[in-house]
């Protein structure tokens, strides 16, 4: 494949993927809105489209339409640099995540994926973990105590999970033996996923989970913009499209961990396949998808069930217990692969 | 697509003089102290590089070493920091001057 | 391409470095340090040391200039004061930086040609990287995980606010992220 | 015998008790304290016994290596213990005499606050003189040498709050100093020449040299050193001026360092190194005139003397002076027997003096006393006893010691002898006179009681006539008296000789002429000299009895009929005042003028001080660079960077 075909290929399948990943975006506020309109015994959004399925491109519009306004008193470079930086490093991050196995049309074969790196779980670390600046920088720059201190619960709140999310990983990293998501995925075949390596496995999962909801700022751990308290935390300076981007990053960082939950524990794209080539390679997108969803679900419905942690709370149960679980988990992890007892480690 | 290590190397010092001279004019304590994380991140492009030319993995280890002592430096700096601003309500160096009080 | 890369990066790392120092305000200090690592990260990347790019961008860009921007808001630091300090920073320091850099500069010219670095001229994979750690330099790296241990005891106890020490509290948060810290320090 | 293997224990003994004494002594209960004292020191004496019965001539002498010490190339010197009957005879007497001064002491310090203290010393001085006379080698003696310096340093300041205590300690350890040093630089030539300072290796060495009788050479200067130490220990002429003052102490202390067994360490040592004296005739010489002229000496100022212990102790170096008379003739087992003897009745005069003070409540002066026969009629007997001992009054001990002694002077030098039997005259003299002052005659002291004797154990409860002492303090005295009168009698017919002759046995061929016609001398001058002595020892009882109870105003008139003579010898020939001038002030003003003024301030001070001066100008101006200001601070750094990278690159371009 010559640098061309390469740089045309690459381009396609970026436009593509930022396409499905802002539709899907769209879409996942939709679906919350309409699950907890559900749990709550409510019809949510039903009037733009059928089920309101039109709805997000209405939000869309009035985001565009609305008067974009800057305070006098902010720190103005700032001020509009953070919601930028917050939304690329979210969109960057689902540069590295591979969606399937591969497709060939005509001479071109290419996988399911913007570009390979035998570092990718690295990557995609450091990339969230810049998303940090976003929310702190914003939070600063508007020049309000309400978002300085949604700023700084942001942020503080987000390196402190970090630690415990990349320990909960590194079980996983020990399984495959590699950063390679790809690898990471291929590992897991014929049902081994990583989620089902009880006990470690499965206590890295959920430590990986709680660390993430926290690292995204969901409920229960939704403080930054805990909207009793700090009235938006981070973004409550913010309207219009600048608003919007911090919605979207929101959502994209929703989306790349729903994504990583499923490479990285639930088997990724594997899932039974059949039928013709063309279904052979699109089927385990499908199957991607599907449980993308389930997690984008599964982030709504914690939301509806728990209620919010007190900030105290939420530091102590991130340092206290989270990380010694990793910890613990992790040195448990490490002897058993060291010990390779075929009860677990089956491959 | 080779380009000579001595490249690198001056890219360092540039790194590393910035960092000296930040440290020399620079009147704000954080920023000062940021200044030394330049430097160090000078120091570890030259280790990288000079890993690559020797093909000497270890001096991408120092990196990492460098980058530990970083981390351990500043959270004890900052602490420092913390604690000098709640005692002078200053960050400015040029009066913090004195250990008395 | 390696050299248009290698500029590429290496400028946006210098005009970093460069706005570090001129600017006044400490956020945008901070700022182009960031983006002064992450382009260093790019000529780690361009070593082939992808592991060290990535830890520089986790640690470095994510963690602890996190840190400092933390530091930052949480102390409020507005703009820097232009105060007279030193004569002797001024006087011997400027001289004596640029004294030490043009002569290790002319040192390197000197011997420009001698050694030649190929693209990715070195892969640092993590398995590679990781045998020498845990074998060659296990010893230092435990001394390293030990200095980190009293560098967080340390910091605990210099930011934590000396009567936040001694009196037992229910789940006391870890300094610097402590929310009355934060309430602390917006109010001055 | 199996020599006995616990033969290390003896010594150590007396140390344990010391330590537990002297570290938990002052919580303990006294009664405590003294089963501790008297337990490791009669343990050390009961060892003493033992080994003693089951001592078989044969097979001596026994060594014993306890552990190395210092072994640096060829020289070697261990922690070794060297058992013969010369070191026996020593065992038994510092133990046997130690233990029971030990007894008394019980009594006589019962009421002191230091008592711990004062047992501890004791056990410490044991231990210390049980090295020395156990060593095997001349540096394990010569620790037991200055251990026992400093046991009797400490006892005799032992009531430090006084300052003629403290001040009569510190002279008797400067004093020793300076016979130390001779002993030492003998030590020296002796590992120069022989390599070794194991006995047995160093007499092996001596024993194929010639005597150095026609000159002088390594030998004499050995021995004349070896000497120096002595004197410096026994109390000879010229360094005996601490041991009269050395009655400061408690009177036990005197009784047995100052009477017993310290004083005597010299003696042993001339008799441990006789070997190196009989080749040194030189020395022997100076070894029998000095001994001879301190017995004289001592004894003439022992006239004068009213203070019973001092008398004492005047007697004690002309006692010395004999010992050393006899190891100068070569009669080492007569010296060493009257080293024997000698313990015996002189620590009982000493324990019988401290019971009279005790009984008249710490007064010292005989002028005071009087009449105490009947108030203390034990004391009396045993001092009596005693009295006629060291009279030389047969047969108790002291006639047979002391005219062995004399006998064998006759042999080698007829004035030794004669010199030896004026001091004998004198001795008894003044022994007697004693004995008519304080018992003699009326009481003409002050009541007794309330206040403190200069002893310090004055009695709680006052009472108003001198009173007998306790019977703990009496038993010593009746053994000791019984000892003092048999004690002789293992000397007829040269027993004692024969006993310790495998020590003192010399190459053939190599009899000195003392030794040598001490043989052949026959029978009858033997006789004669007997009767001679005993006639003298009687003649000085009447002289005393006439003096003292028949006409009590005669000595006051032959004292001021003799006029300066007898201020002279009242006044101890005014030794201690020429060695004032003649060496303390001398000393003291050439230290203060040259060494303080001149030395240490001029020039240890001055340097110390301008450099002071200096750096602090110096940092008058560099302080200047640590302004505190973080920025100037790292300018420095920054052109001293520069700086280094200057020469780094120098040098890379040279």
């Amino acid at each position: 494949m010559s640098i061309t075909t390469f740089a045309i290929v690459s381009i396609i399948k970026s436009i593509a993927v930022i396409f499905v990943l802002l539709t899907a975006v769209a879409y996942s506020v939709w679906l919350e809105r309409k699950v907890s309109a559900h749990i709550q015994n409510r019809w949510g959004p039903t009037r733009v489209g059928p089920f309101g399925l039109l709805q997000p491109l209405a939000d869309g519009v009035k985001f565009i339409f609305k008067e974009d306004l800057t305070q006098p008193y902010v720190y103005k470079t700032l001020y509009i640099a953070s919601p930028i930086i917050a939304v690329v490093f979210a969109i960057t991050a689902i540069s590295v995540i591979p969606f399937g196995n591969s497709i060939t049309i005509g001479s071109i074969t290419t996988p399911f994926q913007i570009t390979d790196l035998n570092i990718g779980l690295l990557v995609v670390l450091g990339i969230t973990s810049m998303g940090v600046y976003g929310v702190a920088l914003a939070g600063w720059s508007s020049n309000s105590k309400y978002s300085l201190l949604g700023g700084l619960r942001a942020s503080a709140q987000m390196i402190s999970y970090e630690v415990s999310l990349g320990l909960s990983l590194i079980p996983v990293l020990m399984l495959a033996g590699s950063f390679s998501l790809r690898e990471i995925v291929n590992k897991q075949q014929h049902l081994h996923w990583n989620f089902f390596y009880f006990p470690f496995g499965t206590l890295a999962f959920f430590v990986y989970l709680i660390s993430a909801y926290a690292e995204t700022n969901r409920t229960p751990f939704d403080l930054p913009e805990a909207e009793s308290e700090l009235v938006a935390g981070y973004h409550t300076e913010y309207s219009a499209m600048k608003f919007a981007m911090f919605f979207m990053a929101e959502y994209a960082n929703m989306v790349t961990v729903a994504c990583l939950s499923t490479l990285l524990f639930f088997g990724g794209w594997l899932g039974p396949v059949f039928g013709p080539p063309i279904v052979q390679s699109l089927l385990p997108v499908l199957w991607f998808c599907l449980k993308v969803f389930f997690f984008m679900f599964l982030y709504v419905w914690v939301r509806w069930t728990l209620p919010r942690f007190r900030y105290d709370q939420l530091m102590a149960f991130g340092w206290k217990v989270l990380l010694p679980t990793a910890v613990a988990n992790l040195v448990v992890t490490g002897l058993v692969v060291a010990w390779k007892p075929d009860i677990w480690l089956v491959k | 697509m080779t380009i000579p290590l001595s490249c690198y190397l001056i890219l360092s010092g540039i790194l590393f003089t910035c960092g000296v001279l930040g440290f020399l004019i620079k009147r704000n304590i954080i920023t000062i102290f940021m200044s030394i994380e330049l430097m160090l991140n000078g120091v570890n492009l030259s280790f990288v590089a000079f890993a690559a030319q020797w093909h000497a993995l270890s001096g991408q280890i120092f990196v990492f070493f460098v980058m530990v002592v970083a981390a351990a430096e500043a959270a004890v700096g900052l602490a420092i920091i913390i604690a000098v601003y709640r005692t002078r309500e200053t960050l400015n160096v040029d009066q913090v001057n004195l250990l008395k009080l | 391409m390696h050299l248009i890369l290698f500029l590429f990066f290496g400028g946006i790392c210098v005009a970093g470095a460069v706005n570090l120092l001129v600017q006044r305000h400490p956020i945008n200090s901070a700022l182009s340090l960031v983006v002064v690592m992450a382009s260093l990260a790019g000529e780690y990347l361009l070593l082939g040391a992808e592991f060290v790019a990535a830890i520089q961008v986790i640690v470095y860009a994510g963690a602890i200039m996190v840190l400092f921007i933390f530091t930052i808001m949480l102390l409020n630091a507005g703009e820097e004061e232009r105060s007279k300090g030193s004569r002797v920073a001024i006087l011997l320091g400027i001289p004596g930086v640029a004294i030490g850099g043009v002569l290790v500069a002319w040192t390197l010219l000197r011997h420009s040609n001698t050694a030649w670095v190929p693209m990715f001229a070195l892969p640092g994979d993590p398995r590679a990287i990781a045998r020498l750690l845990f074998r060659d330099f296990l010893l230092p790296f435990e001394v390293t995980s030990v200095l980190i241990l009293i560098a967080i005891m340390g910091a605990v106890v210099l930011a934590s606010k000396p009567e936040a020490v001694a009196p037992p509290k229910a789940a006391e948060p870890t300094p610097r992220e402590a929310p009355e810290l934060v309430a602390s320090g917006r109010e001055r | 015998m199996t020599p006995n293997p616990y033969l290390w224990l003896i010594p150590v003994l007396p140390l344990a008790g010391a330590a537990i004494n002297g570290v938990f002594g002052r919580g303990l209960p006294k009664k405590a304290i003294t089963a501790i004292a008297l337990g490791f020191c009669g343990a050390a004496f009961l060892l003493a016994l033992k080994i003693a019965l089951g001592f078989s001539p044969s097979e001596a002498p026994y060594s014993f290596e306890l552990a190395p010490w210092i072994r640096a190339g060829s020289f070697q010197a261990d922690f070794s213990f060297y058992l013969d009957q010369l070191s026996l005879v020593m065992l038994l007497v510092v133990t046997g005499v130690g233990f029971l001064i030990h007894i008394y002491s019980v009594g006589y310090m019962a009421d002191d606050d230091g008592y711990y203290r004062f047992m501890s010393y004791l056990n410490l001085f044991m231990f210390f003189m049980l090295t020395l006379v156990l060593a095997k080698n001349y540096l394990l003696m010569f620790i037991g040498w200055e251990g026992v310096g400093l046991a009797s340093y400490l006892l005799i300041g032992f009531w430090f709050t006084k300052d003629s205590a403290a001040a009569a300690g510190k002279k008797a350890f400067i004093v020793n100093r300076i016979g130390d040093f001779g002993f030492l630089i003998a030590l020296f030539l002796i590992i120069k020449h022989f390599g070794s300072l194991d006995f047995t290796r160093v007499f092996a060495a001596v024993q194929p040299l010639q005597p150095e009788i026609a000159g002088t050479g390594l030998l004499t200067s050995i021995g004349l050193l070896l000497m120096v130490g002595a004197a410096g220990k026994s109390a000879q002429i010229p360094l005996y001026v601490w041991l009269p003052d050395a009655m400061e102490g408690p009177t036990p202390v005197s009784a047995l360092i100052h009477a017993a067994t310290m004083v005597t360490a010299g003696v042993y040592m001339v008799a441990r190194s006789h070997v190196i004296f009989e080749r040194a005739p030189g020395a022997l010489t100076v070894v029998a005139v000095i001994g001879t002229l301190t017995a004289l000496f001592a004894a003439t100022i022992g006239i004068a003397q009213t203070d019973i212990k001092k008398v004492l102790a005047y007697s004690t170096v002309s006692q010395l002076g004999y010992m050393f008379m006899a190891c100068g003739v070569a009669a080492f087992s007569s010296g060493i027997f009257h080293l024997m003897t000698h313990a015996f009745f002189k620590g009982l005069l000493f324990l019988a003096a401290g019971s009279v003070i005790h009984g008249v409540g710490g007064e010292q002066d005989m002028r005071k006393m009087g009449g105490l026969r009947t108030f203390m009629p034990w004391t009396f007997a045993t001092m009596g006893i005693a009295t006629l001992a060291i009279a030389g009054i047969p047969p108790l001990a002291g006639f047979w010691s002391k005219d062995e002694i004399l006998g064998r002077a006759y042999n080698a030098n007829p004035l030794y002898w004669l010199l030896g039997i004026v001091t004998a005259f004198i001795t008894s003299f003044y022994m007697f006179r004693l004995m008519y002052m304080t018992f003699g005659g009326d009481y003409r002291g002050a009541p007794v009681g309330g206040t403190h004797g200069r002893d310090h154990h004055g009695h709680g409860h006052g009472h108003g006539s001198p009173h007998e002492s306790p019977w703990v303090m009496l038993g010593p005295l009746v053994v000791l008296a019984i000892l003092s009168v048999i004690g002789g009698f293992v000397g007829i017919g040269g027993g004692f000789e024969h006993f310790l002759a495998p020590v003192f046995q010399t190459a053939p061929g190599m009899e000195l002429t003392g030794e040598a016609s001490a043989e052949a001398a026959n029978k009858g001058m033997e006789y004669l000299l007997m009767g001679v002595s005993a006639t003298v020892a009687f003649a000085g009882w009447f002289f005393a009895y006439l003096l003292y109870t028949r006409r009590p105003e005669l000595p006051a008139r032959i004292a001021s009929s003799l006029g300066g003579l007898y201020r002279a010898v009242a006044n101890k020939y005014y030794v201690d005042e020429l060695y004032a001038s003649l060496f303390v002030k001398p000393l003291v003003e050439g230290s203060t003028a040259i060494l303080w003024k001149g030395v240490d301030q001029g020039v240890i001070d001055a340097t110390v001080n301008n450099a002071a001066d200096e750096a602090r100008h110096v940092s008058d101006n560099v302080r200047h660079m640590q302004s505190g200001n973080l920025r100037s601070y790292a300018g420095w750094v920054a052109a001293g960077g520069a700086v280094v990278i200057a020469y780094m690159v120098w040098m890379g371009v040279r």
